[in-house]
């Protein structure tokens, strides 16, 4: 915001308003509190004005013969309206305009509108998955006529088309909106769809041989208005209307794109972006998006064990935490390594890090994951929250540089018991035989594999969606994650377990809620001083200033 | 605001209640003679008296799935009777029709379709609100079983309870 | 003197089992046909002889009548299940002492004339009417018991309403029945029994003495004689008492409109909340025991107990099959009277709903006592003036 | 798919005469190349956008939006028949359907959009056009570069005899 933006007067169904200069029409009227429907239009796409849904009445200052707006008894300039209806979407607004968003015409055209959209249109709402979610059906509810009129036989299209390996397409359904590819062009940069044919029989298609494939197609899906484009992993598995939505937070990478997690009955069926436009704008990737499916796995780890002479048995939390306690107690400083995780919220970090401290031990760092980092979202570091480990001390700048230590340590039988927080150790390098050496080898996890196969005690944890708790993003803003699903079985939280283990070590310590670790982190933390879950918000807040390496955030408006 | 209600002013015999209370046993004394001596009607006698040959052709049974007459069922799963359902009785898990099958244009189809029979209470909200007229509440009124879990009507039995419709819409025919 | 006792249990086995315990449990029954009946409804009318149990291939539905059975058989089936938090020695004596006192008070009550010269009454004591009112205030002992051992808020509350009542309605329950003492001039049930025989029942004004069906015969000198402004005047204390007497006996008996200590709408069944199975059968069928030794008092107290109009109060030989036929008349009618009074307490609890706590003490402590005071001094007037 | 270097050497030039925009010179190309091979097959397509330096969808788009344009090569000898209305009037539906029954054409095949229809053995194609600007002698149908007016249906035979 450089110099102070020029204040246009509007006149929007008989009141004056002032906008700012460059506002569309529509987004006028909206700030006006006059919804106009639509659906092109998408406030980050451009507008083709191909739908004519959000047709209006237009006028402009009349003028007089000294070519000065007339005004009239109010002091107001006099519009003459324009007799044709205009789209409101692709025209910015201009001084003195009039605009009637529900006149006996405008409703008129809205009624014309959707008789024709609707003419080639299946009506198979039983069986989309956008019925609940669909402008068409809500727009013909509040616009449309009740019947049709239309008795010829409607246009047949390709239908059940694979676009891509996560898209289907029913092209019966398509309105020919062009937001999806309007998407994949200006946002994607991903060119693969377009409009074949022409007049009723124009359809949706891929160039044949290509394959709309690109790792953002999904939000095609987002905001296709109609059932067009559907997700093929949430086909047909649950309707939109009984989905619970939970604002959350993506934890794939340290991106951190905003979300909502739609969840029914304690399953998870899809996560779909949040609009947030200091993290992810209103996009998503999709590995990102379908990367949720691991939380409603039936391995997932129920019950906590502890080794006994026939294997792992499942004990009550009570006597896996005391044994766990007593494994701790035995070693000396050195002789124990803490594996976190840079996935773990900061509440568990925090405490992590007591536990730390308590052990003192000096080997303790996390597990970095790299990928690659596209141009858009996806960030390199694939841990959510390694700006937390660092903040808390939990790893160093670089994170995973101890590792080499500590497995070299754990291998030469140095050191003797780990906690594992979330990770597995053979990923960094660690044998079975190497795990099996260890004297004690607690697990905190929410899935089996080899390290909680070879724990001596197994504590079963809460994936993302089952707690409530923060992460920094790459960028440093503090986000909350939210409590969508239950856990399975007797898991528990992930703070809760690691201030019971801490309770074995140092006695109670006075911490009962989640909240109450918060209120700790930001006593102690200068960035988070008089913060809370409530202050931080659905948005997050920005806790150090962005710094130039980070990833840019694709903001194409 | 608080504010006083008046109270209404009785008279002696009022106060006294007896008045009203004699007229009140003459009211409940009149009701026993008269069913005493027939005048009342009284409700149907269930089991030795029924109303199967006079159940209306609007009587809410139990609810049931139809097929057409192609055999095709009529159901697609769109999960508006689970959504209806204030008892929360129907429970549906949808499934993709494969691209063999003959009904493929309908895509989408019941995998389970359960309705919880002690949860139902036959309200008929289920066969109001099916856009495919593929749900139907029957005559049957006595439905039993010795366990819970047979009183979980599956789709095998919903089926088979319903049995064939015919001449009701059949707007999959000129689909795709 | 053993043969005495012998006669007298076999008086009191054959009273209660015989009769009085039956009684409750089709009081029970007529109870629910009552109010069914009342309310439009048939009410139980199902449970019959189960033939169909030994492969007939119809039950025979005997009107219900076999509904009390069922109930009881239920009722001693289910678990007796004892919450932990209660006092266990007063939790498990609270319904025994709800049933007995109900019982003992029948023991006084002359319910028949005599059947092979011996009369029908258990225990002929002198203070019978002290008795009576003795032993039933001590069912208020179970209520009590049984609100405060179930260590719980509602059948405390029950506990303590029901304590409350016992108090406010025992005063004028004695009071009512005073002017009837000085009327008679004895506490003696047979003798009271006796004196409405000669002198009309008390709930009547007039007695018309001289028509006999055995043998047949009208005495009009008799009756002239029988009609008398002064017994008439007298009569009009006594109706009140009556009256007081009545209501006092719903409050004692806890039945609508005065079941505060039960009332299931707000005290979720009051005292009984914590009881189950026979336990709270017995306070179950102790209440209603109560409703049949309170209406054998008014039946005894106000309408001849026994005694039918027109019919010979005794024979020559009580031995011969007549004067058995007679006696046994005699009992019949007895519980006849009560059982048209249990059918007025049932309509009663049909009609009127209960009364608010504050209303009923304020009609036992503001209205019945000083009626009951009030009516035993103008007894006290009228009386010396009524010629013996 | 070979371009020979005198076509390529003529869509260069022809891309050179929209020099604010290569995308403009799309459509010319694509005349270019049908008129070349007779129709427009895949790699085409790819061809031009990698040309133009765009997406195979855009040009595609264009290939299906404008009825001339064949994706599919027509038959030896390509009938068109008019439909517009003066024609229509005058009997063209019948003169097409007349057309594919002694063509062997199947028309049952037609899928969605203007694909012209082939007959078995490749000889004919047909499609409907619009108007051929001899209204007042409908029906009027042309047999590739050859103009009949007033067709009568029993003329068919003859002249499908004519192109063999």
């Amino acid at each position: 915001m450089s110099a102070p933006t020029e204040l246009l007067n509007v006149q929007i169904d008989g009141v004056w308003y002032q906008f700012k200069k460059g506002t569309r029409v529509i987004e006028a009227c909206a700030q006006a509190g006059k919804f106009i429907p639509h659906y092109c239009y998408h406030p980050k796409l451009s507008s083709p004005g191909n739908c004519r849904m959000c047709l209006i009445e237009m006028g402009m200052p009349k003028t007089g013969p000294d070519r000065k707006p007339e005004l009239g008894a109010d002091g107001k300039p006099v519009i003459s309206w324009i007799p044709r209806p205009q789209i409101s979407c692709a025209q910015d607004i201009t001084e003195g305009m009039g605009v009637r968003t529900d006149s006996s015409l405008v409703r008129e055209c809205r009624h014309g509108v959707m008789e024709f959209l609707l003419i080639n249109h299946p009506l198979d709402c039983p069986i989309c998955d956008q019925a609940g979610e669909c402008h068409l059906q809500e727009y013909s509810v509040e616009y449309g006529t009740a019947g049709s009129r239309f008795l010829e036989e409607k246009v047949k299209k390709p239908k059940r088309v694979e676009l891509g390996p996560r898209v289907t397409l029913d092209d019966e359904r398509c309105i020919l909106c062009s937001r999806c590819i309007r998407f994949m062009k200006e946002i994607a940069h991903d060119d693969v769809l377009g409009f074949a044919s022409r007049g009723s029989h124009t359809y949706l298609t891929a160039h044949p041989g290509k394959r709309l494939d690109s790792n953002y197609s999904l939000n095609t899906v987002d905001i296709c208005p109609v059932g067009a484009l559907t997700s093929t992993d949430f086909r047909f598995k649950m309707r939109v209307w009984f989905l619970k939505e939970t604002k959350s937070i993506c934890t794939s990478c340290a991106t951190g794109c905003n979300t909502i997690v739609g969840s029914r009955e304690n399953v998870i069926y899809r996560q779909t972006p949040r609009e947030n436009d200091a993290v992810n704008s209103a996009w998503m990737c999709d590995y990102g998006r379908l990367n949720i499916h691991y939380v409603n796995s039936p391995d997932r780890l129920k019950f906590p064990q502890v080794r006994e002479a026939q294997g792992l048995a499942n004990v009550s939390w009570k006597t896996a935490l005391a044994k766990a306690g007593e494994e701790l107690k035995q070693f000396q400083r050195n002789s124990v390594a803490v594996v976190a995780s840079a996935k773990m919220t900061n509440e568990e970090l925090w405490l992590t890090k007591k536990l730390i401290d308590s052990l003192g031990t000096v080997y303790h760092d996390v597990v970095p994951r790299a990928g690659q980092a596209d141009q858009l979202l996806m960030s390199a570091d694939r841990n959510p929250n390694t700006l937390g480990a660092q903040l808390f001390g939990i790893t160093s700048e670089y994170p995973g540089s101890k590792l080499r230590e500590m497995t070299e340590k754990i291998a030469s039988g140095e050191i003797r018991a780990v906690v594992a927080l979330g990770e597995d150790l053979t990923q960094i390098g660690l044998a079975e035989s190497d795990l099996k050496k260890l004297t004690a080898l607690i697990v905190v996890g929410i899935l089996p594999n080899e390290t909680t196969r070879n724990a001596s005690v197994l504590l079963p944890a809460c994936a993302f969606s089952e707690k409530r708790g923060t992460m920094i993003n790459i960028k440093g803003r503090l986000q909350r994650l939210n409590h969508a699903t239950l856990a399975p079985g007797e898991a528990r939280d992930d703070w809760e377990i690691i201030r019971d283990l801490l309770q074995q070590l140092t006695g109670s310590n006075g911490i009962y809620l989640i909240d109450d670790v918060f209120k700790e982190i930001a006593e102690t933390i200068p960035e988070m001083t008089g913060l809370s879950f409530g202050r931080i918000g659905d948005h997050g807040v920005q806790l150090v200033e962005e710094s130039e390496d980070a990833q840019p955030v694709a903001m194409t408006v | 605001m608080a504010y006083t209600i008046s109270r209404p002013k009785l008279n002696f015999a009022e106060k006294v209640y007896l008045p009203a209370i004699i007229t009140g046993l003459g009211i409940t004394i009149r009701h026993f003679i008269n069913i005493v001596t027939g005048k009342t009607k009284v409700t149907m006698q269930y089991p030795e008296e029924k109303w199967d040959k006079k159940l209306p052709p609007y009587y809410r049974g139990a609810p049931t799935l139809v097929k057409d007459e192609y055999g095709r069922e009529r159901c697609v799963a769109c999960q508006l009777c689970e959504f209806i359902c204030p008892p929360r009785a129907i429970t549906i898990h949808a499934g993709e029709i494969p691209e063999k099958d003959r009904w493929r244009k309908v895509e989408k189809f019941p995998k389970e379709f359960e309705i919880d029979m002690i949860r139902c209470i036959y309200c008929g909200l289920c066969e109001e609100v099916c856009p495919e007229q593929a749900i139907f509440l029957r005559k049957d009124y006595a439905i039993t079983g010795l366990t819970r879990q047979e009183m979980v009507h599956n789709k095998e039995k919903l089926y088979e309870l319903g049995g064939v419709m015919t001449g009701l819409v059949y707007k999959w025919n000129d689909k795709k | 003197m053993i043969i005495t006792i012998v006669v007298s249990l076999a008086k009191a086995i054959g009273l209660i089992f015989l009769i009085i315990l039956p009684m409750v449990s089709y009081t029970v029954y007529a109870e629910r046909r009552v109010s069914a009946m009342i309310q439009d409804r048939i009410g139980p009318n199902r449970v019959g002889i189960p033939l169909t149990l030994f492969g007939f291939p119809k039950d025979i539905p005997f009107y219900g009548l076999v509904q009390p059975i069922a109930d009881a058989v239920k009722l001693l089936l289910k678990e007796d299940f004892t919450p932990a938090h209660v006092n266990k020695l007063y939790y498990w004596l609270a319904p025994a002492c709800a049933m007995a006192p109900s019982m003992m008070a029948l023991a006084v009550i002359p319910f028949g004339s005599q059947l092979w010269g011996e009369p029908m009454v258990v225990a002929n004591v002198d203070v019978g009417v002290l008795w009576v009112f003795a032993v039933s205030s001590l069912g208020v002992y179970g209520i009590v018991l049984a609100g405060w051992s179930s260590n719980s808020k509602y059948p405390f509350l029950g506990g303590i309403r029901s304590s409350s009542q016992m108090i406010s309605y025992e005063l004028s329950l004695a009071l009512s029945v005073i002017p009837i003492f000085m009327v008679c001039g004895t506490l003696n049930l047979p003798d009271i029994v006796k004196y409405q025989i000669d002198h009309g029942w008390l709930i009547s004004p007039i007695w018309i003495k001289g028509i006999s069906l055995f043998p047949p015969g009208i005495n009009f000198q008799e009756i002239w004689r029988s009609i008398d402004i002064l017994k008439i005047i007298l009569w009009i204390p006594l109706f009140i008492s009556f009256i007081v007497f009545v209501i006092s006996m719903f409050a004692e008996t806890n039945r609508l409109p005065f079941d505060l200590p039960e009332a299931e709408t707000e005290l979720v069944g009051g005292y009984h909340t914590e009881y189950s199975s026979m336990k709270f059968a017995l306070f179950f069928l102790g209440e209603y025991a109560a409703m049949i030794a309170g209406a054998a008092v008014i039946v005894t107290l106000f309408f001849g107990a026994w005694h039918v109009p027109f019919l010979p109060t005794t024979l020559h030989n009580p031995y011969t099959v007549w004067g058995v036929l007679l006696g046994l008349i005699h009992i019949t009618a007895f519980f006849v009277k009560v059982a048209l009074l249990l059918f007025f307490f049932i309509w009663v609890r049909w009609t009127l709903p209960r009364f608010r706590y504050d209303q009923l003490m304020r009609l036992g402590w503001y209205f019945f006592i000083e009626i009951a005071l009030v009516n035993v001094f103008i007894v006290a007037i009228i009386l010396p003036f009524v010629p013996k | 798919m070979e371009i020979p270097a005198e076509l390529e050497a003529r869509i260069d030039q022809e891309i050179t005469h929209f020099p604010i925009s290569k995308r403009s010179a799309a459509l010319p190309l694509l005349h270019l190349i049908q008129e070349h091979f007779g129709y427009l097959e895949d790699e085409a397509i790819e061809w031009i956008a990698q040309k133009l330096g765009l997406q195979p969808i855009n040009i595609l788009e264009l290939v299906t939006f404008y009825p001339m344009l064949r994706r599919e090569p027509a038959g030896k000898h390509h009938i068109r028949v008019c439909r517009t209305l003066s024609c229509a009037m005058a009997g063209s539906y019948e003169l097409l359907d007349t057309f594919c029954k002694h063509a062997r054409i199947d028309r049952q095949h037609n899928g969605h959009g203007a694909h012209s229809l082939k007959s078995e053995d490749g000889k004919y194609s047909i499609e409907f056009v619009e108007c051929l600007a001899s209204c007042g002698f409908g029906p009027v149908c042309m047999i590739d570069d050859d103009f009949y007016e007033s067709v009568t249906q029993e003329e068919v035979p003859q002249l499908l005899e004519k192109y063999q």
